[in-house]
């Protein structure tokens, strides 16, 4: 047994508990914490895809970025020590049956779908430069045009996270 | 300008001229010009026609005209009218005509009363003069819903859930209508070749018998719910009661032909094999419409509530005339739609006189008007006989053309509900009577009735019209009658040449 | 690619992951939770991309362009929703979703 | 040569327009005088052409048809269509004059009875049309032409009977004789078809062909077990039942005497009831050819109906009604003399006394009635009881009366004598039961027109409002004529000009049946002398001995109660009232339904919408799982 192979498991392992943990802890700041687990988890398992690009990216953006945002919310939105409620049991009935029914579903379509074995076909490695080349191409397997999108929704997302988080103005007050 | 493009303009342009009006007075004298300009295009129409009979002419249509508007669908503005055609274009040019001056003394919303009205009005006779389906849906569609405004605004009583209820059943109709009128179309070509809407060019294909069997009964019963038939007549009791005079002349004397009209020019003429196969059916709905709208009117005491019975029981016949699919039961049961246009109108507009006088509509409330308002009467009687079927007046020569047509079958059952439907002029008689006996004659019941206005000029002008035209078909109904049966000729051969039974 | 891990493997995690996210999605009162279950599906999504590409699809980067993408967008949605939970929050003083009812009916 | 016959009915058509039109801005007595002038051309053309006709140029052999005009009105197919045309034949130039002459005889008559009376235009321009629509009905060239007038004189007598308006009484009376004959005339319209579908023509002149030729069809055709030709000349009868007032249909006429009295002369005495018997004698061939179970039918109504009227009239009071069931009788008389008639010759003796009855009774009935009005013009009551007395200020009343009762009792040789012996000689011939009720009823016919008679005339001098006076010369010139008429119309040689095969035939006076007949009306007369001439207790005695079957007889038999329960009862309540029930809130509610009911669901389904973003969540992965099952899976 392989290093790589103990350590794709450990990940899984903690991706699947700390997951259930995140949405059944009672405090939300622990949630957090353990979302971040998560995250940093499938890291992991970039790296241990040779993604290491992807990887960094998980880590800086989600371990690093949104985490941190989820974080602050809560600070602006709860006392630390806030401890939720049980959820409802319909609610809790209908979710876990929505999920085990889906993941069983799911899991039984992975099993029996004939994947292939042997790929054929000469690996393109995701190093920096292939990347780079294909992010910013504009010919075959260029992707400069989603690339752009994404900038734009971004930008989009953070004007509007502006305009719907700042207080009302003062004519809205006066109302 | 083709003749019967003109039919529409006349109209939009009367509407574009209300437009330039201040007040009633304006409009109603628009109004009244623009449908004296239209009888008399109608007029001009009815005999170019029967010159063009004269003078040989043995085509289908006349007057065929042709504009491509949706060229990818191949959707048509064709125009094109036979003898039917034109009959129930000067129907409805006189009933337009008619309730014009019925309602001349509107004052709420005027122009836009007389806008509604005459928007109606285009929508009818647009239908009439298309020979292009989906044209014709699309105006049928344009006759249908301006009735909603001009019930729910200027009508009367619960007007506003009869608006509703009127409405939502004619725009059933017209979903199954648009389902039959598709399945048409999609079936229009059953070789190959472009879809048509054309119904000339449909009727000379023969649709596949498995379409047309399911496809007949979505639009019979689409133009039937229309035409009032057993058991989807419910909105034409509270829609005519709560609608204004001459919206209920003209829904009753003209919309309800488009029922009659449609069905047998789509749905028995695109579709024969299936009208026979399935005629069976509505013959039963029919003859049950017939008797039973009649037996519904003599307990009724509302005189527009009896009048719309009355108005299922004849309209019933027009359908069961329809259906007995032979020349002279159809040409029977088309008399009967102009017949009865023409009567109920004056029916209804005749109700709304009274009632503007009295202020209620119920019989026993009221009594010996004859000896008050006498004209009114007397032409309230003429009406009544003519609805019972006085020869001398239009009804009889409907009835018995339908009679004596239907009786002609080869077959024992349509020979025994012809019977059970002619059995309403008995029923007939007996509401027409009780209505007249309790209304008209008998003491004064009110002493506030004894100092009523008779009828006034524009009253006289409306009432007449209807009344002439009643007894000029009623005495002189040979070119009426050979007029159609002239037209009936190329459809009966049709529907004769499938009779597979 | 692992030696001696099958793809199955792989996509059984990620389902599982989504999965439970979607139970925290509808179970959870919170809508900051709501949201943490949000990251929870689209991180399994990602995984799932990126095994696509990298297992079944090895001569190009589409799936892994598509997990960049994605996690941009994560990052777009955390932001305008944490917007949202914030003035949410000075409207009704709590964040729970049962609360956010307006649009009914 | 005929030509000018299609004036005799347009005549009065013309005038009914003009004075309906424009009567109302006219002096009243303009219109009373146009109509009778009008009338009188038309009487005047109708005598021409009888004379013509029948004396003109002198023929062996039969009658021709003519059909001097004739004008397609409406098509319905190739074969059948309706003409309006004029036919003359024997019957129906008869009619002509008879119909003339009573309309002409009733609108001077009714120039002094209507004086004065509001809607006296009005009056006179629903004689003049009533006058056309039964003129029309006697030409008739085809038998929808006069089905088509048939329903016209039904309006026009619907229009006269409920003249007085206001009155609820003739409201209700018209009303009822419209429906009824209505109702009748649904069983002719069902004969017509069902004869149209067989023969594909309407034309008189094409059906009355002795050889049947149309009917070739008919051969083993039936319905119900019973031939259908017999159906269809049942339900033509019917409709001559109904305007004929032949029992069950009968009811009416009691209650039309509502109307004035000139129409209940004009209309329901002399013209438009006997259209039932025109009709069938009109189509006598038909019906002794194809029919003769339908014929059979026939003589057994009309000898039922004679004698259940004439057991009525006994005991009425008012004297319209008397005279209405005593004209009712009478026409049981025809019906009955038709049903047994034969064809041809001297076979066809009934047919021909029918006729000729019909003629001479039309002359004596509108004599009666309109001596009827002038004495209750004079005395302005109805009711024998009030009357008494009456010879003394009445003198020509009195005698036409007198002569009128003579003639319709059968005394020899007033025109009575004549036409009834022939029924009872033909009666005698074919059906000795028969022959047994019209004997029996000859009897009650004296006695209870003599009945009438002396009650009015004699009797105690009752005390009257004002002294009745004669009636001024209008009316006592029909009067007069008319008396003259009913004296001498008996002396016509019908036996050559109207018979069934339109040959001549020899009659002679059969004494074994007329001496008997006469002396029964001898004895009816003379019991209606002993009760009825003085003052006495007698007659209400008798009326108690008999109790049950008095008042029974007294009430028509319960009839019109009868009637009232079926139309009220059973139609009104059990059918009509029922059938609006059931639209109202059964198929308009369930069309009403079907709104409520997507109303209601979509009430309920709201909830859904709650607001809820996890339900909505839970909703939406469900629907993608079981899209999944579906769709991947095929479950």
């Amino acid at each position: 047994m392989s290093f790589n192979i103990i350590m794709f498991y450990l990940f899984s392992a903690i991706i699947l508990v700390f997951s259930l943990l995140t949405i059944t802890s009672r405090r939300i700041l622990r949630a957090a914490v353990y979302l971040l687990f998560v995250l940093i988890a499938t890291a992991g398992l970039y790296f241990l895809l040779e993604y290491q690009f992807m990887a960094a990216v998980q880590l800086t953006l989600y371990a690093g970025g949104i985490v941190v945002l989820i974080i602050f919310s809560i600070l602006l939105t709860h006392h630390i020590s806030h401890r939720f409620k049980h959820p409802d049991l319909t609610k809790m009935i209908m979710g876990i049956a929505v999920a085990v029914v889906g993941s069983a579903l799911t899991i039984y379509t992975i099993l029996t779908y004939p994947f292939p074995q042997t790929i054929t076909v000469t690996e393109l490695p995701a190093t920096m430069e292939n990347i780079g080349m294909q992010l910013l191409g504009v010919e075959k397997n260029g992707y400069v045009l989603p690339f752009e999108l994404i900038s734009i929704l971004l930008l989009a997302a953070m004007v509007a996270a502006i305009i719907v988080a700042k207080k009302g103005n003062d004519k809205n007050a006066e109302i | 300008m083709n003749i019967l493009t003109l039919l529409i303009v006349v109209p939009v342009l009367t509407i574009i001229g209300i437009l330039f009006t201040k007040d009633m007075k304006g409009a109603r004298a628009v109004s009244a010009f623009g449908m004296t300009i239209q009888l008399i295009v109608a007029a001009t129409l009815v005999f170019m026609y029967l010159g063009l009979r004269k003078a040989g002419v043995t085509d289908e249509m006349v007057f065929i005209s042709d504009y491509t508007w949706f060229k990818s669908l191949n959707i048509h503005y064709t125009t094109g009218v036979d003898g039917i055609a034109v009959v129930m274009i000067a129907l409805t040019a006189i009933v337009v005509f008619a309730g014009i001056f019925a309602s001349w003394e509107v004052e709420y919303l005027s122009r836009e009363f007389f806008i509604s009205l005459i928007l109606l009005a285009t929508g009818v006779f647009g239908f009439f003069i298309s020979i292009d389906l989906f044209t014709m849906f699309l105006f049928y569609e344009v006759a249908v819903i301006p009735m909603y405004l001009l019930i729910g605004v200027w009508g009367s009583g619960p007007k506003e859930s009869s608006a509703m209820k009127l409405t939502l059943m004619l725009m059933g109709g017209s979903a199954l209508l648009m389902v039959g009128i598709f399945g048409i179309y999609f079936n229009s070509a059953p070789n190959g070749g472009p879809l048509t809407f054309n119904i000339l060019e449909i009727s000379k294909i023969n649709i596949p018998v498995e379409a047309q069997r399911f496809f007949f009964p979505f639009t019979f019963i689409g133009f039937g719910i229309l035409g009032a038939l057993f058991p989807f007549h419910t909105w034409s009791p509270d829609g005519h009661a709560s609608a204004p005079t001459a919206v209920s002349m003209l829904h009753a004397g003209v919309l309800m032909k488009l029922g009659g009209y449609g069905a047998f020019r789509v749905a028995m003429f695109l579709m024969p094999e299936a009208a026979h196969e399935q005629a069976w059916i509505f013959i039963i709905l029919t003859s049950i419409s017939v008797v039973y709208g009649a037996f519904g009117a003599i307990w009724q005491k509302d005189l527009k509530y009896i009048n719309a019975y009355s108005s299922v029981s004849h309209c019933g016949l027009v359908l069961f005339a329809l259906l007995m699919m032979n020349e002279t039961a159809m040409d029977g049961g088309i008399i009967q739609m102009i017949s009865h246009g023409l009567m109920t109108a004056l029916f209804f507009a005749l109700i709304g006189m009274i009632y503007g006088r009295t202020h209620t509509r119920n019989i026993y409330e009221m009594g010996g008007l004859m000896k008050v308002i006498p004209v009114l009467s007397v032409v309230y009687v003429i009406a009544g006989l003519a609805s019972l079927g006085l020869p001398g007046l239009s009804g009889f020569v409907a009835e018995m053309t339908v009679f004596v047509g239907a009786f002609q079958h080869e077959d024992l059952f349509h020979r025994i509900v012809t019977i059970i439907a002619a059995s309403s002029i008995v029923i007939t008689a007996v509401y027409i009577l009780r209505v007249v006996g309790i209304l008209l004659f008998g003491p004064v019941k009110d002493p506030h009735f004894e100092h009523l206005r008779d009828a006034t000029w524009f009253e006289k002008l409306s009432m007449f019209t209807l009344v002439i035209a009643i007894a000029g078909i009623g005495i002189a109904p040979l070119w009426l009658s050979d007029t159609i049966l002239d037209s009936l000729k190329p459809i009966v051969h049709k529907l004769a040449e499938t009779n597979v039974f | 690619m692992i030696e001696g891990i099958p793809i199955q493997h792989f996509l059984i995690v990620s389902t599982i992951m989504f999965f439970i996210g979607i139970a925290g999605f509808i179970m959870r009162r919170n809508l900051i939770t709501i949201l943490m279950a949000i990251e929870l599906i689209l991180n399994s999504v990602n995984i799932n991309f990126v095994i696509f590409n990298r297992y079944l699809y090895p001569d190009q980067l589409q799936g892994h362009f598509f997990a960049i993408f994605v996690v941009g967008i994560a990052a777009a949605e955390a932001s305008v929703a944490i917007a949202l939970i914030i003035n949410i929050y000075r409207k009704l003083k709590n964040i729970d979703v049962e609360n956010v009812n307006e649009l009914r009916y | 040569m005929y030509n000018y016959t299609i004036l005799i009915p347009l005549i009065p058509l013309v005038i009914f327009l003009v004075t309906g039109l424009l009567g109302m801005k006219w002096k009243p007595i303009i219109s009373g005088l146009l109509g009778t002038t009008g009338l009188g051309i038309s009487w005047v053309l109708s005598v021409m052409t009888a004379i013509t006709y029948f004396f003109g140029s002198h023929h062996e052999g039969a009658f021709e048809t003519i059909i001097p005009f004739e004008k397609l009105w409406l098509t319905f197919s190739e074969t059948l269509q309706i003409k309006m045309g004029v036919l003359l034949d024997p019957i129906s130039v008869m009619m002509l004059v008879v119909v003339t002459t009573i309309s002409f005889m009733v609108h001077i008559y009714s120039l002094g009875y209507m004086h004065g009376e509001k809607g006296f235009q009005r009056f006179y321009a629903f004689l003049s049309l009533f006058t056309f629509s039964m003129l029309g009905l006697v030409i008739a060239t085809n038998i929808f032409q006069m089905y088509i007038f048939w329903e016209l004189v039904g309006v026009s007598s619907f229009l006269l009977i409920g003249f007085y308006y206001q009155k609820p009484s003739a409201v209700a009376a018209s009303k009822k004789a419209f429906i009824v004959t209505r109702f009748a005339d649904f069983g002719f319209l069902i004969g017509i078809l069902i004869l149209s579908f067989i023969t594909k023509t309407f034309d008189f002149a094409k059906l009355t062909n002795p050889d049947g030729a149309v009917f070739a069809n008919a051969a083993g055709m039936s319905f119900m077990g019973i031939s259908v030709m017999t159906w269809a000349m049942v339900l033509v009868f019917m409709g001559g039942a109904g305007k004929s007032a032949m029992f069950p249909l009968h009811i009416w006429l009691p209650d039309a005497m509502e109307g004035p009295t000139p129409v209940s002369a004009l209309i329901h005495a002399a013209t438009m009831v006997v259209a039932g018997v025109y009709l069938v004698a009109r189509l006598f061939v038909v019906y002794h050819f194809q029919a003769p179970d339908a014929l059979e039918i026939i003589a057994y109504v009309g000898g039922f109906t004679s004698l259940f009227a004439a057991v009525i009239a006994i005991t009425q009071h008012d004297i319209k009604r008397v005279l209405a069931f005593s004209t009712l009788s009478q026409l049981g008389y025809m019906m009955l003399s038709l049903g047994v008639s034969g064809y041809g010759g001297e076979e066809g003796l009934g047919y021909m006394a029918s006729m000729f009855h019909l003629f001479t009774h039309a002359m004596f009935k509108a004599l009666l009635f309109l001596a009827a009005g002038s004495i209750i013009h004079a005395v302005h009551s109805n009711y024998m009881y009030e009357m008494g007395g009456l010879r003394k200020y009445l003198p020509i009343t009195h005698i036409t009366f007198l002569i009128a009762c003579l003639t319709i009792a059968g005394v020899p040789p007033l025109s009575g004598f004549f036409s009834k012996d022939e029924i009872l000689v033909a009666a005698f011939n074919h059906n000795k039961i028969l022959f047994g009720v019209e004997f029996l009823v000859a009897g009650l016919t004296a006695f209870y027109m003599f009945r009438l008679y002396f009650n009015i005339f004699w009797g105690k001098d009752r005390h009257y409002h004002h002294t009745p006076h004669e009636s001024p010369l209008t009316m006592t010139i029909p009067l007069m004529f008319l008396a003259f008429a009913s004296i001498f119309s008996g002396f016509l040689p019908f036996h050559s000009m109207v018979t069934s095969d339109k040959m001549h035939f020899d009659t002679h006076l059969h004494l074994a049946v007329a001496v008997p007949s006469v002396l029964i009306g001898l004895i009816g007369i003379a019991f209606a002398w002993l009760l009825y001439k003085k003052e006495s207790k007698v007659p209400e005695k008798l009326a108690k001995q008999f109790g049950i079957l008095y008042t029974a007889t007294y009430n028509k038999f319960y009839i019109d109660e009868i009637y009232l329960f079926v139309t009220k009862k059973i139609i009104f309540n059990y059918i009509s009232r029922p059938v609006a029930w059931f639209d109202r809130h059964i198929v308009d509610a369930f069309m009403v339904g079907i709104g409520t009911v997507t109303e209601k669901i979509s009430y309920r389904i709201k909830g859904m919408q709650s607001g809820q973003l996890q339900h909505y969540a839970f909703m939406f992965v469900a629907g993608v799982l079981i899209l999944a099952l579906v769709l991947v899976y095929y479950i």
